[in-house]
């Protein structure tokens, strides 16, 4: 049996295949952070708190309403992606005309708010959600043994994160959208509703989130803390990424979670900060980011 | 095409000055000085030296953010790096209180120049979030390294004999070393906001295309801020870590980030005094507010809001405002 | 006002002193602990209730002892209970100091109560340094620390067939000091460690590490971590089917409102070590039973040790007749404990509590019989065996007793 | 390269992700002239003026200024070296006073004011010659007015004194007219062609009759691409330019 540098190959696989599970949780909140930064210009702090939000309103549907997690998939995007039009309409969208650190600042303070609320109300401890029966078990690989649940995060995450490129680089609605980003006015004289669109656009971000935390609920365990740790490894994704392009940000959000899984099995304590170590090297090399714009 | 990270704020320009510095602000040292002596006789001396040394740390943060035009949202990593190198040389070194701050504050100096040369690469809200994340490194490091104790953090920090003769033990005698420091670092990021290389700060948080164009090398500059903004931040965490006689990740975790920020936030970015009442009222609240757990990170988050939709201008800044004169 | 009451009382009692009866102390106890992060539900607003428990049921008021008890949240921050302590010794004479989980927040509480000359009675937090290299004449630890967490799980574990071991670990001081004090338990029980690997803390993805514990083969996976971090380990390792594959898993630091977040299905087959549980002994399942009352949920071994050492040291009030630390202290370390909760037990001169110790696993949920029945007991461990020896932990007080 | 060349541009191109703003442009401006580069919307004018001031990094191509390839130089540095620019937003620095924004320029020749020890004090050496250019523009009733609260055409004033301040030895100027009134436009028309006496001026304009009665050479670009030079005459008549402009529906 051959082994690369004293890993056996079996061993890498699943590590290979873990660190893109990981990497479907960047892709898809740094997919969110891309969108919402391409038209409305701010870095959205809250996207942490907003994802924690998805695993909790999960919870609570099911808790309380008996609803299901498939039918949770739906509609906790729409809540919480509907809470986050509220959040913009009455307060982001007063700060435009200003300097954008003021919406990273708001979004802060938003994100301090909702974490403590929830902190609050359900301690730190920690909640369990029950993985739907469909999603218990799962599959001998022969190298790993991969929970259905962990499988489907990857196929989820990887439909929305190509659907939502689909709909950006391909149809029209996306074409208004890059649009808008490059110019607001202009696309406001093709007689769009930019402040909609805006608005919308800022749901939909969330929603996105969101719809990570609908899929985090079943693996981690569902605590109020649980976005604020990976929102800080998000933004460096982002910044190695660039905010450049749409696939730019899904490509470097799964390819720093393999990244990652990688070192996981060659280095683990460097897994913490490896993320934060490629960050450096890329502000050194290529400061605007892997796929952002020069200038 | 760059683009400029410009926070809007006061500054008029009063010409009656005395020594370099206009009257009402010399007044409101020499009072706040005065008060600060007596203080202690009226409130305890060890929440009013927090207070002084958050004080110091909101001024030092402000030099980069309302003078230098520079949100870092990474600003624990020199505080609490300071405080981990303060409390190591006091404890293990057996260093006198002045050569532990000072180690501290140097250790946080250089920490700002390795990672302020990486971060100004970025700007903006790129820049906040390079320094989060790096600030996020700085703690994992301070959680494995051996020296810092990890969650423990280090304990029974001795405040020893400054200059090795006066015992600094008792917290009435801490105080006024603490308040000596503060103070004079006040001071110097005062001066340094009124001097010929602050005059080009600000003029790089007007407009920064056109310092470029006037053949300012506007890196070199933001730097520069960074990396003072980051030693006075340094030598306000090493004080903090003689005055608890301990160093803990609290002080190197991004929550105390963003205290910083609230705090010059609520008190009025790019004022003087702003950053120091902010600090006062941010550590008042923590202290009184204690049992309130959660409330008080909600309490503070709503804060956050207030002062971004309603009073973007701080406390302080209103005042100005209202009284037509710099603060 | 209050002061002149007091006044007034003494000056009654004085004349009809007699020892033993009705003398009029009054002492001010704080209960400083964590009211909103991860320890919360193990002690929080629980241990504030036990304290009030043993007020009650002590009869202080009957004896002529007026106690007060203050609380606070300390964030689980060491600066923060630092200023609390100081505050509260300094400002408000509070004569002694209550639970403080958080083994940071515990060393600097023990740094100022020794710095203060107060007392300071320990339940909530693990590190056994309070006893060991950082000992002090101030200091009461009662309910465990993680040479008595780790003697447990990993002894007892051995003796029950689990002799090979891989371990997960917090990548920090504390975890490191888990794994090396349980390996070395392992290994002098006749087990041995096949691997390790250390995991950023805090961390909420344990899938590889788990993997690795699954290839690696060994018997039993040791998640030398705490709070979150297990709690996120153990759900994971079920999802991973660590557990139904025939490994057992073994907490290092787990308590019962872990297992009780963690539900039954997810935390079934788990290993760990605890000095208390409700339902030991007819006595605990009566304190108990009130407990859960006033609390809403059954009581953590933590909050049982705060009930234990609140009365304990109302014992020492009563029998000094005074609040003064020295003869207090010395009153405590000199009598023997005897709580419903523990049963009997001593402090040694190091300050460290004895008693026995359980190892217990967490129930399938076929087995429950209804809520808050979690654990079967696996074994006892007998209170001479359960802690470290006085000689080991390095105590600067034991040497002097031994020197004199 | 002609003799009197102070700044010259060969082969200048800028790629923005595969489309080419700017494509082989030769350019050459002669020392003491007033140089205009004009052309339609989009057709690279500003891409081409960031270039030659270095605001961008050319993707290929070089540039030298009095003999020396500056290629490779920061925007910062060429300014050092006497070729300084102007912006088609006003670029005045809106919270400093009008003295103290010329000042700025002023302070410039204690080379770097890293001196964040001393007190500003020392800058009022400056001031009398501040004044000087304050007057000059006709400014000097403002001296200690904030510079935001100027109105538009002051704040160009303002800006002129300022780059005037560095005493540069070539100005380039980003449509300067951009915006002003009729009035303003005849009163900066005035003041440029009374600086360019002894230094030399590269500008962006769009208002035709600005350049040519201004200009002494111009270029026109069309598509990233020179497409005439020549005095205002030749330029004027070439049928590609009219063609361009036509074109473009722009005048």
């Amino acid at each position: 049996m051959f082994e690369l540098l004293g890993i056996p190959p079996q061993a890498l696989f699943g590590q290979l295949l873990l660190g893109l599970i990981n990497g479907s949780f960047y892709a898809m909140l740094s997919l969110g952070l891309a969108v919402i930064f391409g038209l409305l210009n701010i870095i959205n702090f809250t996207h942490g708190a907003q994802y924690m939000m998805g695993a909790f309103v999960t919870w609570m549907l099911l808790t309380y309403f008996g609803i299901n997690y498939w039918a949770a998939l739906i509609l906790v995007p729409l809540i919480v992606g509907a809470t986050g039009i509220v959040i913009e309409r009455l307060m982001i969208s007063r700060l435009y005309h200003l300097d954008h650190l003021y919406g990273l600042l708001l979004t802060f303070g938003l994100a301090l708010i909702i974490q403590g609320l929830f902190r609050n109300q359900y301690g730190v401890s920690g909640i369990p959600y029950a993985a739907p029966e469909l999603l218990q078990g799962g599959h001998n690989l022969g190298f790993m043994y991969l929970p259905n649940s962990r499988l489907w995060v990857i196929v989820a995450s990887l439909v929305v994160c190509l659907g939502t490129w689909f709909m950006i680089e391909k149809t029209k609605l996306g074409a208004y959208l890059r649009a808008a980003t490059e110019n607001p006015t202009l696309v406001g004289a093709f007689g769009i509703n930019v402040p909609r669109m805006i608005t919308l656009t800022y749901g939909f971000g969330v929603g996105l989130a969101a719809l990570a935390g609908v899929l985090a609920a079943p693996i981690y365990s569902v605590n109020p803390n649980m976005g604020e740790q990976l929102i800080i490894v998000v933004f460096a994704v982002v910044v190695i990424g660039g905010m450049g392009s749409i696939l730019g940000a899904i490509i470097t959000g799964f390819g720093l979670g393999l990244v990652e899984g990688l070192t996981r099995v060659f280095y683990p304590e460097g897994s913490a900060v490896v993320i934060f170590v490629i960050m450096a090297i890329v502000l050194l090399v290529k400061p605007a980011g892997l796929f952002g714009r020069t200038a | 095409m760059t683009t400029t990270d410009t926070v809007s704020h006061v500054s008029a320009q009063p010409r009656d000055k005395a020594m370099g510095m206009p009257r009402h602000h010399m007044m409101i040292f020499i009072a706040l000085f005065a008060a600060m002596l007596v203080a202690p006789f009226v409130l305890y001396p060890v929440f009013l030296m927090k207070v002084m040394c958050f004080a110091l740390f909101a001024a030092a943060f402000n030099l980069l953010l309302g003078f230098g035009g520079l949100l870092s949202f990474g600003h624990a990593a020199y505080f609490g790096m300071a405080s981990y190198v303060s409390a190591h040389a006091a404890k293990v070194w057996g260093l006198t209180p002045e050569l532990a701050i000072l180690s501290g504050t140097l250790v946080a100096m250089v920490l700002g120049a390795v990672i302020g040369s990486l971060a100004i690469r970025r700007q903006g809200i790129y820049f906040a979030m390079v320094t989060l994340a790096f600030a996020q490194m700085v703690y994992f490091f301070a959680l494995q390294a051996p020296f810092t104790g990890g969650e423990d953090g280090i304990q029974a920090v001795p405040r020893g004999d400054l200059f090795g003769i006066l015992s600094t033990r008792p917290d009435r005698t801490f105080y006024y070393v603490v308040l000596a420091i503060t103070f004079g670092g006040v001071l110097a990021i005062y001066r340094i906001i009124h001097s010929p290389f602050g005059q080009v700060l600000k003029a790089i948080r007007e407009n920064e295309p056109r310092s470029i164009s006037l053949g300012y090398h506007v890196n070199r500059y933001k730097l520069a801020v960074f990396v003072i903004s980051a030693t006075f931040a340094g030598m306000a965490g090493a004080t903090k870590a003689l005055v608890f006689q301990l160093a803990s990740l609290t002080d190197v975790y991004w929550t105390m980030s963003g205290e910083v920020v609230l705090m010059t936030l609520l008190g009025g970015m790019g004022t003087v005094f702003g950053p120091l009442l902010g600090a006062g009222i941010i550590v008042a609240m923590q202290n009184y507010f204690a049992s309130f757990g959660a409330w008080v990170l909600i309490m503070q988050g709503i804060i956050f809001v207030l002062a971004v939709l309603l009073f973007r201008e701080g406390i302080i800044g209103v005042l100005a405002r209202w009284i037509k004169k710099p603060l | 006002m209050m002061k002149k009451l007091a006044l007034a009382t003494s000056a009654f009692a004085m004349l009809a002193a007699t020892p033993g009866l009705a003398q009029d102390v009054s002492v001010k106890l704080g209960v400083l602990n964590d009211r909103s992060g991860v320890y919360a539900d193990l002690s929080g607003e629980g241990s504030v209730i036990a304290a009030q428990m043993a007020v009650e049921d002590f009869g202080a008021e009957e004896k002529g002892i007026t106690v007060e008890i203050v609380s606070a949240d300390h964030q689980n921050k060491p600066d923060v209970a630092s200023n609390i302590a100081r505050q509260w010794y300094s400002e408000e004479d509070v004569d002694a100091i209550f639970d403080v989980p958080t083994s940071s927040a515990a060393l600097a509480v023990h740094e100022i109560t020794r710095e203060m000359d107060k007392i300071f009675m320990n339940s909530g937090a693990a590190t056994s340094d309070l006893t060991g290299s950082a000992c002090s004449p101030n200091t009461v630890h009662w309910t465990y620390d993680t040479w008595a967490l780790a003697n447990g799980t990993g002894g007892a574990m051995v003796e029950q067939g689990g002799d090979s071991w891989f371990f997960i670990t917090a990548d920090y001081a504390f975890g490191h000091a888990l794994e090396r004090d349980t390996t070395a338990f392992v290994e002098k029980s006749g087990g041995t460690v096949v691997g390790s690997v250390r995991h950023p803390f805090p961390g909420s993805d344990f899938s590889s590490f788990l993997l690795q514990a699954q290839a690696s083969g060994a018997k039993v996976v040791g998640l030398a971590n705490a709070g979150g971090d297990t709690i996120n380990a153990v759900k994971q390792a079920s999802e991973f089917g660590i557990t139904q594959a025939g490994q057992s898993l073994a907490g290092l630091l787990v308590f019962l409102t872990d297992v009780h977040s963690l539900g039954l299905q997810t935390a079934q087959g788990l290993v760990l070590t605890e000095s208390f549980y409700w339902d030991l002994n007819d006595q605990t399942r009566e304190w108990s039973a009130r407990f859960e009352e006033q609390a809403g949920d059954k009581p953590t071994m933590v909050q049982a040790g705060v009930y234990g050492s609140v009365l304990h040291y109302l014992k020492a009030v009563e029998a000094t007749g005074t609040d003064e630390t020295a003869a207090v202290m010395e009153w405590m370390k000199a009598n023997p404990t005897d709580d419903p909760l523990f049963g009997q037990g001593e402090i040694r001169e190091d300050g460290r509590k004895i008693h026995d110790m359980y190892l217990f696993r967490v129930k399938a949920p076929d087995q429950s019989e209804g809520p808050w029945d979690y654990y079967e007991l696996l074994e006892t461990i007998p209170a001479d065996q359960a802690f470290r020896p006085l000689a080991d932990g390095g105590c600067s007080l034991v040497e002097e007793a031994a020197a004199q | 390269m002609t003799e009197a060349a102070i700044l010259s541009a060969r082969g200048l191109t800028k790629e923005f992700k595969g489309f080419v703003a700017v494509n082989k442009v030769d350019l050459d401006v002669r020392r003491g002239s007033i140089h205009a580069l004009i052309g339609p919307n989009g057709a690279g004018k500003t891409t081409c003026f960031n270039l030659l001031t270095k605001f961008l990094q050319p993707t290929s191509g070089a540039i030298t200024y009095n003999g020396r390839d500056i290629t490779g130089l920061s925007a910062a540095d060429i300014a050092r070296l006497g070729l300084v620019r102007s912006f088609q937003i006003s670029a005045v620095f809106p919270n400093l006073t009008v003295l103290e924004n010329v000042r700025i320029a002023l302070q410039r020749r204690r080379g770097d004011s890293y001196d964040f020890w001393r007190s500003e004090r020392v800058l009022r050496e400056y001031d009398d010659e501040a004044r000087s250019h304050i007057a000059d523009v006709g400014l000097t009733a403002f001296t200690d007015e904030r510079a935001g609260e100027l109105s538009y055409g002051r704040k160009r004033a303002l800006e002129i004194a300022t780059t005037l301040a560095l005493n540069p030895e070539m100005l380039l100027l980003d449509e300067p007219m951009a915006g002003m009134t009729q009035e303003d436009v005849e009163r900066i028309s005035a003041l440029i062609r009374r600086i360019a006496t002894n230094r030399t001026i590269l500008m962006v304009e769009h208002n035709l009759s600005v350049v040519a009665n201004l200009s002494d050479h111009i270029t026109v670009l069309a598509r990233g691409e020179v497409l005439a030079q020549g005095d205002y005459a030749t330029v004027s008549k070439d049928p590609k330019v009219i063609d361009a402009y036509i074109g473009a529906g722009h005048g």
